[in-house]
């Protein structure tokens, strides 16, 4: 078989064994609907608790403050909505950030069309935002912080105790999407001081379709899917048990050996960041040094474009992601990537490497020698590049 | 995604470079959109005996410059002009309804060099009249993410 | 082991193992986000895309009519607060009937919050609405009609070709929600002129968490999740590629053996019917005698109380369920068989007895033989049965 | 959902019927609720030397029925008045939350039994005063639905 080298972690990640052999009985053995009082249901419905208290405690919340979603956007898109809707008579003014996730902005963009107010926090080079920026952004109809915990594009971790305190210290209610760090970086909600929290179980190994929303305990805010009464009658739908399952079983995984997993993705990170710099020229590091997810790499390659680079990249077995329009939903190159301050040329010219519990040593050695030639040849096609070497 | 084709073309692209001292050179696209294409002609008795490019652009945009650039090779300046990006494409065996772009582009791309050349020499071509090598070609993406 | 005889098919369904074996891949080998362009990508893509054809198929759908989604529930959702939203300069009434899903019904009751109006037709004692009720709830300012296309207690149909027709000739859109219908009756959106209609794979042997939304070509609605350009920029998320698959696959098998499946059913549910009448006294039959889910058997039996008929029949290991409170989320039996006109005991004596492909025979027989004694066992308990029989 | 102690009492209940000519009657609860208890008293010297119960409600509403008739059998009078729903309950190893109004029910039927006896035999007896036998019992439901 052809090698194949996954450096996609950060779209998504594949099952872990011991997910799927615990998703297995709840497909046809132990298959039945949580909501039923007979011997079927009430295995389903224990499934469920226990996975619920496993997430609870992964993040040092209570099991009655946990709901399970159809995933990372569902939670976005039910924390803002729902605080936006469920606060309107106290105001109308929400805060974010530029370099979200879309199931945050777009999800900040629907609201204005419907009449709420957004301000987007600018970042700095490394895609910080600024406290200071945050403390007078708040108004006194502000009913909503919503700032990422850990950047998905360029790795960037917020200072997210910082911001909750300012959101407390106001009276805001404090949203993070957490769907990048969580199973990366440790999480304390209760000593973060965190409202509500988005998290989703295909970026730790756990299955597609499955997330859940932190929600504090006395937070209020409107449903998002109004119908039964699952989840303590706050998001409705028949449970999803064996992705519910899965979650919690990818959840308790990635912290069992939480110090040792990001030592090994810190390391494999770092090996790659600096073989690269040091084989090719003209590259530049995206996102912050050190305040950075474990597993993320984020170079900018200069003269060449994002989608011939990784088309060139997996014709040699390595898959990862470019922030370049070409692979986006959009005309423009990545809001992250512009936000920093980059150019439209390095922007569309970005590589994003993000490294995951199965990725060896071999695997970043393998791309350390197949990157450059590949950048080589799509510099020498490139008439951006001819004006610094002088043509070919 | 793409065609075996375009694969084949963007993996081993033919014509890429530069031609010394070129009796014609058109560049369109910009980095904004994220392509631009360059072609170089030679052009002897009014037949195209070479060409090259360089083009910083996604795969389809690498395909159809490498194409286009197949296609009017050894034609006259007429001819080439009557390329359309139509037949690139379906050379390439087609292209995703989001990439046609690129075939506009290296249509223009050949357009825009030919200007040059006509500008340069005085000539005359059907098909030029109205042409703007500098006006913004069409351009669609679409896609999703992750 | 113990006899089990699940007869709870409305609630939900095993998975088929066609149906599994069609999602396995998609878990660990072929993972990939179907939005990255590398190859573990594109195979997901092109599994998705394939899907699609499938469910678009076996409603005479187009493929891009076809929206995927986190369940039934979710469906209903962003159908009526899509439509309601997204249409809400043209009017802000909109017409249901009073047996709908909760996941219906909350989400109208959620909107009359929010500002709209909802006006809830009333059903005959067999569960139909009254099409001419229905003409002269239309108002000038009406933008959505929803009805559901089979009910999930009392298993009856309504006539949708005719309310479809009523709601174009008024130009008003119309909702079906045919989570309870779809692999249980043949549709065809176009031939019957629906504009939306909600469907959900757990009920047809496919996996729970995943439903999708067909949305007719030009219809107005908004997004329910924004985020991502998946599903065409309209319900962001990252696709539950296994999920999805085994939608298709679940809808597939449903199909192709269409008629001999629904003749199955019916002949297995006309004997359970059959049976059960012939050896207890003072039960009714709830719901229409032929407009009714091929499936579906829905009793009210006399002075006693649904919860501990389904615990005594768990015993024997017969699963099923009931319209009683102490079964539901809330103070009042099911509003369905309220609806009907049944008393509060009627309606907490319920027992909703639903066939699938996997009922045998044997099953059918084995509940015609436990149900009687169980019955007259709590009847003998029961204060309102001493009335009838002048005690023990 | 239900501790074994609750479905062995649901599964055999004791003391299930009637008692002719019985000493007193007592019925709480409603069809509306889905809940009716029937409790007849044989009480002999301020003894209860037999009880009966006719229930018509769920699970746990006939087992606390059974439990709350074994509960005061053979006790006094006053005693079986001091019987309170939490015993009733904890005799059975506790109850969902959502059905602790069914041990409610069962203290609240042998309430009315016995107000029935005191009221027919002018008795008072301490916990009695103020208790109406046709008030509404506090009931809660909940639950998930599919
Ligand atoms: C008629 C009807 N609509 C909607 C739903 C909700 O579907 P889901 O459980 O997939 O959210 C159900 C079943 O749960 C149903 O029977
Ligand atoms: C930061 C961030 N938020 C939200 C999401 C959306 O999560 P999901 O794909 O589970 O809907 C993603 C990834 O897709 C993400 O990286």
């Amino acid at each position: 078989m052809k090698k194949r080298v996954y450096l996609d972690y950060s779209a998504t990640t594949p099952l872990k064994q011991e997910v799927l052999d615990a998703m297995l009985p709840h497909f046809n053995a132990s298959f039945g609907n949580p909501s039923s009082i007979y011997t079927y249901g009430r295995e389903s419905k224990n499934a469920i608790d226990n996975a619920r208290d496993i997430i609870a405690k992964s993040i040092n919340a209570k099991s009655d403050e946990i709901f399970f979603t159809g995933g990372g956007s569902e939670s976005d898109n039910w924390a803002i909505k729902g605080i936006a809707y469920g606060n309107k008579h106290k105001g109308k003014h929400i805060i974010t950030s530029k370099i979200e996730h879309h199931a945050v902005l777009h999800t900040c963009e629907y609201l204005e069309k419907e009449g709420f107010e957004v301000t987007y926090l600018k970042v700095d080079e490394y895609g910080l935002v600024n406290l200071q920026e945050l403390k007078e952004a708040i108004r006194s109809d502000t009913i909503l912080i919503s700032i990422m915990f850990a950047n998905n594009e360029i790795g960037t971790i917020q200072p997210i105790k910082e911001i909750a305190e300012i959101a407390n210290s106001k009276q805001v209610y404090f949203h993070t999407d957490a769907v990048q760090a969580f199973g990366n970086i440790k999480i304390d909600v209760k000593e973060l001081g965190i409202d509500l929290m988005s998290i989703s179980a295909h970026k730790i190994y756990g299955p597609k379709g499955t997330g859940a929303l932190y929600i504090k305990k006395g937070v209020k805010l409107h449903q998002l899917i109004h119908g039964g009464a699952q989840e303590k009658k706050r998001r409705a739908g028949t449970e999803n048990v064996p992705g519910i399952v899965g979650f919690a079983k990818a959840a308790e995984l990635a912290h069992e050996n939480f110090d040792e997993h990001i030592k090994h993705l810190t390391s494999l990170r770092d090996k790659l960041i600096a073989g690269l710099k040091e084989k090719i020229e003209y590259i530049h590091l995206n996102g912050h040094p050190t305040k950075r997810l474990p597993g993320n790499v984020n170079f900018s390659i200069e003269f060449i474009e994002g989608e011939s680079l990784l088309l060139s990249l997996d014709m040699v077995g390595i898959a990862c992601s470019s922030g370049s329009a070409c692979t986006s939903g959009s005309l423009d190159p990545s809001h992250v990537l512009m936000s920093i301050g980059l150019t439209h040329e390095l922007a569309h010219g970005s590589l994003r490497l993000t490294i995951g519990d199965f990725t060896t040593e071999e695997d970043i050695e393998y791309v350390i020698n197949q990157l450059p030639p590949i950048v080589e040849k799509l510099r020498q096609m490139s008439p951006l590049y001819e004006k610094v070497k002088g043509g070919n | 995604m793409y065609s075996d084709k375009v694969m084949e073309h963007f993996m081993n692209p033919r014509n890429v470079g530069e031609i010394e001292n070129p009796d014609a050179v058109g560049q369109v696209g910009n980095p904004k959109c994220g392509d631009i294409m360059k072609m170089y002609l030679r052009i002897e008795n009014d037949v195209i005996t070479d060409v090259k490019f360089k083009t910083f652009g996604c795969g389809s945009a690498i395909a159809t410059s490498s194409m286009a650039t197949e296609m009017i090779k050894g034609k006259t300046v007429q001819e080439a002009l009557n390329l359309s990006n139509k037949a690139v494409a379906e050379a390439l065996d087609g292209l995703p309804p989001v990439k046609m772009h690129c075939s506009v582009l290296a249509e223009q791309a050949v357009k825009s060099a030919i200007y040059d050349y006509a500008k340069k020499n005085n000539k005359q071509y059907e098909g030029l009249e109205g042409f703007d090598p500098n006006e913004e070609h069409d351009h669609h993406h679409h896609g999703d993410e992750e």
